[in-house]
């Protein structure tokens, strides 16, 4: 045992022996010594010369924190970020409030409390002090009340401490040393099995995030509801023949509002029966223009020049402004946009009834626009 | 054990250890955002159909396809038949525009994989947001740009209340935006 | 009577054992192997704690709808569970607390082990407001607050939402303040044990505790703090329960009285809990001159204290409903003594109120047999209190055609016996790895461990 | 097929997918093969089946789920070419029709993507206008119910069509070449198309018999008024005009006749905010009907003592001088002298006052009041009514406009017994059940079922399985009336139209298709068949201008043509008709009658129906036997107990429910129940009372010389509602304490027109209200116009894709119903006074279940909903404790998963539920929307219009199911609204409005037109 001495110990049978060295010690002047006991024993702090603590400021400020952060929280969540009317409460329901201010108070102030006692003030975890595994401890903890004045101390001498010691009555006295191993205890940030722990800590909590978030949490039953014993439109399904959930209707059936086409390969009857029922106005006049644009432009042209967007993979249809075309009635070139006409396709599923008539209707302004009459100039 | 490796452990270790632990999640998820979100879903399409060449080049209309879009909820894929409108003619012998055919002639639906989705439980209604002169690209992100399309952003709630509540910063090209916020509710989560 | 001098603090441990005996004591049950009839003691609360996970396990599967639970009747069983379990939590901190605040210094005995109590309680009682939800999986992380796609908050206007924090807050604090006690006894428990594991652990856990008197001051502080805010705190946790039912607009619950009254009951069935383990304990761990037969008499006595403010409340009730003139409060209470429950209403009210009145007698506030019996009658009229406030009121509620009786289910009783399991489960396992009675806090109160003259 | 219709457009493409061989194949078994195996009934063993593929589906899910790309979102399949009327997520309508029991009820099918989602009441209907029954708007279910037979078997086994109908074809030549009778049985034929190939049948098989059954029927209503005035037409009645209606023994509100048009006609009488004189109706009735509940004033009387009470009454009447005894022949004269008011009131224990009340009205109010028989009484008694009626110059209030065509009639209880005795002789070579259920609609005793054993060909023509088919060697399944063609002409001057909505799901087929394919060996295209015959009988005698193919479109379009009507002879009544008739009063009496839901069982296999609770007893899922309190106290029995009940030596057991306002020793009996091998539903749901049944007079529904025995078993009625017994003085009246029903007399009311606000003083809120400055949706509900009849509850049910949770759970209290009807008894029990309010979720301003949802899963919308999002909720239930209306539902199990092992958890009844709500999971709450799909739907609609939203635009499903016009529902904030309107009326009130919830749901108080105070 050639280690360096950490403090001189002894050990006292009872409560008032204890009282008494501690306060001796402390009028001789030592700082650097301590007084323990298996409890606290009443009277210790005034005998030590302890200064009162100051963890309370901790307590008051750490809670008044915690009230100020619920209070602001939940204001925020509920006043600015997302109002919502709930049960015709104002957005700022602050009786509301008060029970979770209440519970965040106290939560916060003392854990804080706790978290300052024992890492601030007491410096724990502390497992490697010299005082641990020695005798004195294994008596301390148990039945004997012990001081140890530690070396440092400015005033340490071996002999005053031993003679003070003996002149107390003590039961046991004895030196503590430093254990050589401990204090020479190197710590290595960097050491290899530990950074390959914490990279496996770093992968598993990783790959477990990710197989929760992105996995787990769309299977059921976290995903019910988004999946639904419904039939929403263009979805596959088993129970019809075309895998669709969309059907036909049947044949010779008549849907409200869509009474068959009449004029079925008839254009000229068409021509003559079919009634335009749109009075051309700006409203009809600009959806004419929308629809015309968006469905008959990529081939007849903005202004139906018969000038194609295809880039000639479509044949270019003829001009708009025709003789033949003009001379139509409006119910002729209904029956075109019905039907079709030699290449080009019926645009019925495309175009609703009514939004045919406003096509027509713009494309009779287009007309007048490249052949007005005298009267429009 | 040494008592020094214990408190080191302890007092340095520990900490370090549920720091990385914090550390590999927050970026975990982070990084798995738009992947959950949907963006960046790029499936492979039983026809290579280009919006690039056929919105973008020929600046076809998106509604000359999407029909539904100003008229209801759904925006709707086309039916066989308004591809047919032109491939009747056009490009008929393309390998791809052969595949479009058949499809048509035998009368089968072409199984176009969903690209963009949001859950059954949440109402969204297009006609309601175009017809209100919304534009496609604000959601869709610019489809005219991509010969096979991706979803470009993601569509959590989040997203929808992020317009609804700065519409200037997100429709800059609407005039007249009000603030949304409330009725925001009607749309998400509801039914 | 009379053989109490109240003039004169009486020792509360008997007799005057030796310190180092109370370590050996109290460290016996951690140092030797558990006897047979640990198991056979642990086999029945496992077997119990196994029929709660089939029925939960069931409920989990199928849905709700396994429980008794109908349209007037949304609460059923676990919620009168969960204020049961919640109350039987409040003896422990106000054992730990408010009689550390008043000085009393009986309550060493057995803090230690109310705050076990408490907080095994409280594991027990949070579980059932989780899986009382339709949706447990989504409860568990929807009642948070935290950032999420859907930029969505909780609704911090529910009394629910309330509850989530109240009872965290409790069990955090709860549990906090049993850690820092456990703190000197791991150290002493360290410093005694061979066994190379042990040493390990005990070192962890006690932080490296050194019983220095530099510490033992900031930790007197640091306990006075804690138990100054146990002490709201255990308060506002039943507070905050009983506003699940005050903040309601249903007749019978919408009531001020229920605060004072909820604690009160709290107290009152916490404190016949903790008589009930503390007779097993003492006998078993020959603790009797530790937990002493003064100490049980002054539990008792707080019994009889709190049953008569529960006895009060009661007749509360009735008085304020009938001064209200209110037709539906009226009829809440009368419906309760004299409607379709009038059973569980008058077991609540004989077990709560009537029999504890025996212990004005002090023969009976000494008599083992009878204490316990009494005080397993008190937990049984509490749990039918809950009962009573959840489904009487609403089983018959404002429009009388959705009026329904509420039959529990086996589910229902199978929930309700899984949690004796848990709970008694984990008692039995506390028993046997922490020490039961607080080492460091026993030792101040044995006599002559304080200094003579007392200079304070 | 039909081809006229054009060449180009999607007709063609139709008609290509037709004719394509491999299409038709296809559609012959329109289910992919496998799919349809699932569902076979009969191959479900004792573990079910269903429950287990239901489990696996879910695995399966998981399992794909689990091992797919979780962010593959599946396909969309678009149209290959889309049709013009169908644009994907926006509805189609299409005009059909649905008739039974000889009523018709003109629909507009709501169909999705050609799939039919919900049934709606036809505007056009002149009739109807727009409103159908509950059992109209549940039949969507009967669609998609995997019970349906799916493809035609020969002896339990499955076969085909070709081969099924070779073997038919040739036994029936057969027996026609041996002259044996081929007896053919079906209800009764509305459809003259069908009608005609009936005829057409008949003349290639000249053996052909046919009878005609239905159970529940009105043929003593009819005889007595062949007899009276020997028309062809029964007219309607004009109940709007009535000032004073005396409804003896009839529930014409409830079950009897067209109740759609009775309670439309009648609420309008009764409309209290346009008009202070309302009609007063009389109810005289032994068992608690709809009616009687609605009357305002009630007498108990035993139903046989009826025809004494009319005699009695006509004399009261005569000395009242309402008519002269000049104006009656002497034998009438003699019967009404034989009884007097006073006597009758002794004897029947009835008070006098009432009675004589009765004579007064009647006697003031001539030409303006009616009396009204009920189906169940004697034809002699409706004769005597009729008689009355026209003293009293009420045929005036004979509307003749649309009557009823009364030409066709039910097989006489001889024609059926010599039936049996020629099945029982080997003298019937076949029996071809045409739509018709013999078996279960003909009185037990008759014997039918034993006597169809001994016939070797019984053919059944039927949609679903049943009693009959279970004993037939053919099951031709065919196809629900949303996917046939048909007319229909059941009322004087009218044709209704019936068109197929979506294709077979099965391999079905139409019936009349079938009886033409026996006839012809060439497959006749119905659809065909039904425009040439419409273009003979109604194109051709109607003069149009229109060509054929446009008039057919247009009338199918409409889907109601007005056609020729039959000509009404003016007939003087012969009194020589009136007839007397005794009825000994020992025992007790038994009242048998059709239930209000599915009537006389055709439709029981349907959850929605089974579930839609009784309109008086609150009873579901059950049948069971009225009885009065003293009754019951009488012998000995309480609710629930099983009693046997005999009659004629005929006995059946039955669950006894005490019900107030029964008259004493009167039993009171549903039909319609106790169905055996007709699907998972309605299997053995209740009791079968067919069994009582007489199988001498097919007409008699009540049975004098009753003996009743308590069995000592019991049997658990499950109801929707407490019941509270009326002499408890704990609980009595407390909806009148509550103030949840107000209420007051029409003399106070024109008295004091603000009686009810007087008393009220103002509440107010301690902070500052929220603004709402658009729209702010708002309900009002008349309680003098609605009558309790549930059909809200049915459309909602289906508008809502509200599940069945089965009669267990209905009996645990947790129906999923998201409006209920709360009916309430105040009085005694004897003479109760029954209040009716439908309850919905209020949707208050200060909603009170909001501030306890600890996740926000419900809050307010801009537009005054209180709104629920479902995937937030995570079931605390503690909103549902919070709600003072408890009108919040929550889903205790996945109840389609829950019921009859996942009996609706199946792909097939999936396509039932509306797209646009969301179908619930478990765990979750719900409640009302108010429809929140139809305002989004209107509002979407003013926006693409740029228009604001009038304010009345907002149709609920049970604002439009709603017969009387009860319910209204619009923008509170505009003043132009009937919310506004009615809101602002003085009789408005809310329910429990001291709370001061502020509920967005007013009600109208109830006006009971009586003299006396004491309600």
């Amino acid at each position: 045992m050639s280690e360096k001495l950490f403090s001189y110990t002894a050990l006292f049978n009872t409560p008032d022996e204890i009282i008494h060295a501690a306060k001796a010690v402390a009028d001789k002047g030592y700082t650097k010594f301590d007084v323990n006991t298996p409890y606290p024993v009443h009277g210790m702090d005034s005998a030590m010369k302890l200064k009162t603590s100051k963890l309370g400021f901790v307590t008051l400020f750490a809670g008044l924190g915690g009230a100020a952060l619920a209070l602001l929280t939940m204001g925020w969540m509920m006043g600015i970020d997302y109002p919502n009317v709930i049960g015709g409460k104002p957005f700022f329901p602050l009786p509301a409030f008060i029970p979770i201010t209440f519970e965040l108070t106290v939560l916060v102030a003392t854990l804080s409390t706790v978290a300052f006692l024992l890492f601030f003030f007491f410096k724990l975890p502390n497992n490697r002090h010299p005082l641990h595994d020695t005798n004195y401890m294994k008596n301390v903890s148990s039945d004997k009340y012990g001081v140890s004045i530690e070396a440092e101390d400015p005033k340490f001498n071996l002999e005053e401490v031993k003679s003070l010691f003996e002149s107390l009555h003590a039961s046991v006295i004895e030196p503590v040393y430093f254990d050589e191993e401990e204090v020479n205890y190197k710590p290595k940030i960097a050491d290899g099995k530990f950074l390959a722990f914490l990279a496996a800590v770093a992968i598993f909590v990783s790959v477990s995030a990710y197989t929760h978030l992105n996995y787990l949490l769309y299977i059921v039953p976290f995903n019910w509801m988004a999946e639904q014993g419904k039939l929403v439109p263009q979805s596959t399904n088993d129970i019809f023949t075309n895998g669709s959930s969309m059907q036909t209707p049947v044949e010779g059936s008549v849907a409200r509002g869509f009474i068959p086409y009449a004029f079925k390969d008839k254009p000229d009857e068409a021509g003559k029966f079919l009634v335009n029922p749109l009075i051309p106005n700006e409203q009809n006049l600009a959806v004419g223009k929308n629809k015309f644009n968006i469905y008959c432009s990529p081939c007849h042209g903005y202004l139906a020049e018969g000038d194609s967007r295809l880039r000639g993979q479509f044949p270019n249809p003829p001009s708009l402004h025709s003789e033949k075309v003009r001379g139509w009635s409006d119910g002729r070139i209904y029956h075109v946009i019905v039907e079709g006409q030699n290449v080009m396709p019926s645009y019925s599923s495309q175009l609703s009834r009514e939004e045919r008539w406003a096509v027509v209707n713009y494309i009779r302004v287009l007309q007048r626009s490249l052949n007005a009459k005298e009267s429009d100039l | 054990m040494k008592k020094s490796f214990l408190d080191y452990t302890l007092k340095v270790r520990l900490p370090i250890t549920l720091f990385v632990a914090l550390l590999a999640f927050m970026i975990t998820f982070y990084v798995s955002r738009p992947e959950r979100d949907g963006i960046g879903y790029q499936p492979d399409q039983p026809i290579a159909y280009s919006h690039k060449l056929h919105a973008g080049q020929m600046k076809i209309d998106c509604q000359y396809c999407h029909t539904g879009v100003t008229k209801g909820r759904h925006a709707l894929v086309p039916s066989a038949n308004i591809c047919m409108n032109c491939h009747s003619m056009a490009r008929k012998k393309q390998p791809e525009i052969i595949k479009l055919t058949k499809y048509y002639e035998e009368n089968t639906p072409i199984p176009w994989k969903r690209i963009h989705k949001i859950p059954e439980y949440a109402y969204f209604n297009h006609s309601v947001h175009v017809n209100k002169g919304i534009k496609c690209e604000t959601c869709h992100g610019n489809i005219a740009d991509m010969e096979k399309v991706s979803q470009m952003k993601g569509w959590t709630m989040t997203a929808c209340l992020d317009c609804h509540r700065e519409p200037q910063q997100f429709l800059p090209y609407l005039e007249n935006v009000k603030m949304v916020q409330q009725t925001v509710q009607l749309v998400i989560d509801k039914r | 009577m009379g053989s109490i001098d109240y003039t004169q603090e009486l020792s509360v441990v008997e007799g005057k054992p030796a310190l180092r005996e109370l370590d050996e004591l109290i460290s016996k049950p951690l140092d030797s192997k558990p006897d047979i009839k640990f198991y056979i003691a642990l086999a029945v609360t496992l077997t119990m704690l196994t029929i709660g996970a089939i029925g939960l396990t069931a409920s989990l599967y199928y849905g709700t709808g396994l429980w008794g639970n109908n349209n007037p009747v949304g609460w059923g069983f676990p919620i009168v569970n969960f204020v049961f379990w919640i109350g039987i939590g409040h003896a422990g901190t106000l054992i730990s607390a408010i009689l550390f605040l008043f000085r009393q210094k009986w309550r060493t005995g057995i803090a230690r082990f109310a705050e076990g109590m408490t907080i095994f309680a409280v594991i027990t009682a949070m579980i059932f407001p989780i899986i009382h939800t339709g949706r447990p999986w989504l409860a568990a992380i929807y009642l948070l607050p935290y950032p999420n796609q859907h930029s969505l908050w909780v609704n911090f206007t529910s009394p629910l939402l309330w509850d989530v924090f109240a009872v965290s807050t409790y069990f955090t604090v709860s549990f906090v303040f049993w850690y820092i006690g456990l703190i000197p006894d791991f150290a002493t428990l360290r410093d005694r044990t061979s066994n190379k594991i042990k040493k390990i652990i005990y070192s962890v856990t006690s932080l490296g505790w050194r019983h220095s008197n530099r510490h033992w001051q900031n930790y007197e502080l640091t306990y006075l703090i804690l138990a100054g805010f146990a002490t709201p705190l255990v308060l506002s946790v039943h507070t905050i329960v009983s506003f699940d039912f005050a903040v309601a607009i249903l007749p019978g619950w919408h009531t001020t009285i229920f605060p004072p009254y909820f604690v009160a009951g709290a107290v009152f069935s916490g404190f016949a809990m903790v008589q009930n383990v503390l007779i097993f304990i003492r006998k078993i761990f020959n603790y009797e001159h530790i937990i002493t037969m003064d100490t049980l008499e002054r539990m008792n006595k707080i019994i009889l204290l709190t049953g008569m403010l529960v006895g009060y409340a009661y007749s509360m009730e009735f008085f304020i409903a009938w001064y209200s003139g209110v037709q539906p409060e009226v009829f809440a209470f009368m419906n309760r003594a004299f409607g379709d429950y009038f059973w569980a209403y008058w077991i609540m009210f004989s077990c709560n109120v009537f029999i504890p009145q025996l212990f004005w007698f002090k023969k009976v506030r000494r008599s083992i047999p009878f204490m316990f019996v009494i005080a397993v009658l008190v937990n049984v009229g509490m749990w039918f209190e809950r009962f009573v406030i959840t489904v009487t009121s609403l089983s018959r509620d404002y429009l009388p055609s959705s009026w329904a009786y509420f039959k529990p289910t086996l589910t229902d009783a199978s929930l309700l016996i899984g949690s004796f399991g848990l709970f008694f489960t984990l008692v039995l396992l506390f028993t046997k790895s922490l020490p039961v009675i607080s080492i460091a806090e026993v030792k101040a109160v044995v006599d002559g461990s304080q200094p003579k003259h007392g200079d304070h | 097929m039909s081809n006229k219709i054009g060449t180009k457009n999607i007709w063609k493409s139709i008609k290509e997918y037709q004719e394509d061989p491999e299409v038709l194949e296809a559609k012959l078994h329109e289910f992919k093969q496998g799919v349809t195996d699932d569902f076979d009934p009969d191959q479900q063993s004792t573990f079910s089946r269903r429950k287990f593929l239901a489990v696996l589906a879910a695995s399966t899910a998981y399992a794909a789920t689990a091992c797919t790309n979780y962010r593959d979102k599946g396909e969309i399949v678009p149209y290959v070419k889309r049709p013009e009327e169908i644009l994907p997520g926006k509805p189609t309508y299409y005009a059909s029709t649905f008739a039974e029991d000889g009523l018709s009820y003109g629909v507009l099918v709501k169909t999705r993507e050609g799939r039919p989602i919900k049934v709606e009441g036809n505007p056009d209907d002149p009739i109807n206008k727009g409103k159908i029954p509950s059992r109209v708007h549940a039949s969507i279910l009967n669609l998609y119910d995997p019970d349906r037979l799916q493809s035609p078997t020969i002896s339990k086994v499955k076969s085909s069509w070709k081969i099924v109908n070779e073997e038919i074809a040739s036994k029936l030549a057969e027996a026609n070449s041996a002259n044996k009778e081929i007896a053919v049985f079906t209800n009764h034929i509305t459809s003259p198309t069908t009608a005609k190939v009936l005829d057409e049948f008949k003349l290639k098989f000249p053996s052909v018999k046919i009878y005609t059954t239905h159970l529940a029927n009105d043929n003593n209503r009819v005889s007595a008024w062949k007899k009276c005035y020997n028309q062809n037409i029964l007219p309607s009645i004009k109940w709007n005009k009535a000032k004073i209606i005396v409804a003896l023994e009839s529930d014409f509100l409830g079950k009897e006749g067209n109740t759609v048009e009775n309670r439309a006609n009648y609420a309008l009488g009764r409309d209290i905010v346009y008009t202070k004189e309302l009609s007063k109706l009389y109810s005289v009735e032994g068992a608690m009907s709809l009616t009687g509940m609605n009357s305002d004033i009630r007498l108990r009387l035993n139903p046989q003592l009826q025809f004494e009470f009319v005699l009695s009454l006509a004399n009261q009447l005569m000395q009242l001088g309402a008519f002269g005894a000049s104006e009656l022949s002497d034998n009438v004269i003699s019967l009404i002298r034989k009884n007097s008011l006073n006597n009758f009131a002794e004897k029947s224990g009835l008070q006098i006052e009432k009675l004589k009340l009765i004579a007064k009205d009647l006697a003031e109010n001539k030409s303006n009041s009616i009396l009204v028989a009920g189906d169940a009484l004697n034809e002699k008694v409706h004769i005597f009514v009729n008689l009355l009626n026209d003293l009293l110059g009420n045929n005036s209030l004979y509307n003749y406009d649309h009557g009823f065509l009364i030409d066709s009639e039910i097989s006489t209880p001889q024609e059926l017994k010599s039936f049996v005795a020629k099945c029982n002789d080997g003298k019937i070579a076949a029996v071809i059940n045409l739509d018709a259920n013999p078996v279960y609609e003909l009185p037990t005793s008759l014997g039918l079922s034993d006597a169809l054993s001994k016939v070797e060909t019984i053919i059944s023509l039927s949609e679903a399985p049943n009693e009959t088919t279970n004993l037939s060697k053919y099951i031709l399944p065919l196809h629900n009336y949303l996917e046939a063609w048909g007319d229909h002409k059941t009322r004087n001057g009218l044709l209704t139209l019936q068109q197929p909505v979506i294709s077979p799901l099965f391999d079905t087929k139409q019936k009349e298709e079938i009886l033409l394919s026996w006839i012809n060996t060439e497959p006749v295209d119905y659809h065909k068949y039904l425009m040439e015959n419409f273009k003979t009988e109604v194109f051709d005698t109607n003069n149009s201008i229109a060509d054929f193919n446009t008039y057919w479109l247009t009338s199918l379009h409409d889907g109601i043509v007005t056609t020729s009507k039959n000509s009404i002879t003016e007939n003087k009544f012969d009194q020589s008709i009136v007839k007397d008739f005794t009825t000994s009063l020992d025992g007790f009496t038994v009242l048998v009658q059709n239930n209000y839901s599915f009537g006389t069982g055709k439709y029981a296999n349907n959850g929605w129906l089974q579930e839609l609770p009784h309109p008086v007893t609150k009873v579901a899922w059950d049948n069971f036997a009225a009885v009065a309190q003293r009754t019951a106290e009488k012998l000995n029995i309480v609710n629930d107990d099983l009693i046997e009940i005999s009659v004629n030596g005929k006995s059946i057991k039955l669950p006894t429910m005490i019900q107030p306002g029964m008259a004493e020793d009167t039993i009171a009996i549903e039909l319609g129940y106790g169905r055996k091998n007709s699907g998972e539903v309605a299997n053995e749901v209740g009791f079968n009372v067919n069994e009582l049944l007489n199988e001498n007079s097919l007409s008699q529904f009540i049975f004098g010389g009753a003996t009743i025995t308590k069995t000592g078993e019991v049997y658990k009625l499950a109801s929707t509602q407490e019941h509270h017994s009326l002499d408890e003085e704990f609980v009595k009246d407390f909806h009148r304490i509550r103030e949840i029903i107000q209420e007051g007399t029409l003399e106070e009311y024109k008295k004091n027109p603000s009686f009810l606000k007087e008393h009220k003083h103002e509440i107010f809120s301690i902070t500052e209200p929220h603004k709402y400055p658009n729209e702010k949706w708002a309900m009002s509900i008349d309680l003098n116009k609605c009558l309790g009849c549930s059909e809200c509850i049915s459309a909602c049910n289906v508008e809502n894709n509200v599940p069945v949770v089965g009669k267990d759970q209905v009996a645990r209290g947790r129906e999923m119903q998201w409006i209920r009807i709360d009916r309430y008894y105040s009085g005694t029990p004897e003479e109760p006074i029954v209040s009716a309010q439908p309850m919905l979720c209020q949707h208050c301003d200060n909603a009170p279940c909001e501030n306890v949802c600890p996740v926000n899963a419900t809050n307010h919308s801009p537009d005054g909903l209180n709104q629920m999002a479902y995937n937030r909720c995570v079931g605390t239930r503690y909103c549902s404790n919070n709600c003072p209306y408890k009108v919040r539902r929550f889903n205790f199990y996945n109840f389609r998963d829950n019921f009859a092992d996942s009996h609706y958890q199946n792909e097939l009844t999936d396509l039932v539920n509306n797209p646009e709500v969301t179908v619930r999971s478990r765990g979750v709450i719900e409640k009302c929307s108010f429809c929140i799909q139809n305002i989004m739907e209107v509002r979407e609609n003013a926006i693409r219009e740029n228009r604001p939203i009038n304010p009345n635009e907002v149709k609920t499903a049970c604002q439009s199911a709603c017969p009387t016009q009860a319910i209204e529902f619009g923008d509170s904030n505009n003043k132009n609204s009937y919310v506004t309107k009615n809101r602002e009326h003085e009789l408005s009130y809310h329910v429990l409005e001291e709370l001061n919830v502020r509920p967005n749901v007013t009600y109208l108080a109830k006006i009971r037109n009586t003299d006396s105070e004491d309600i």
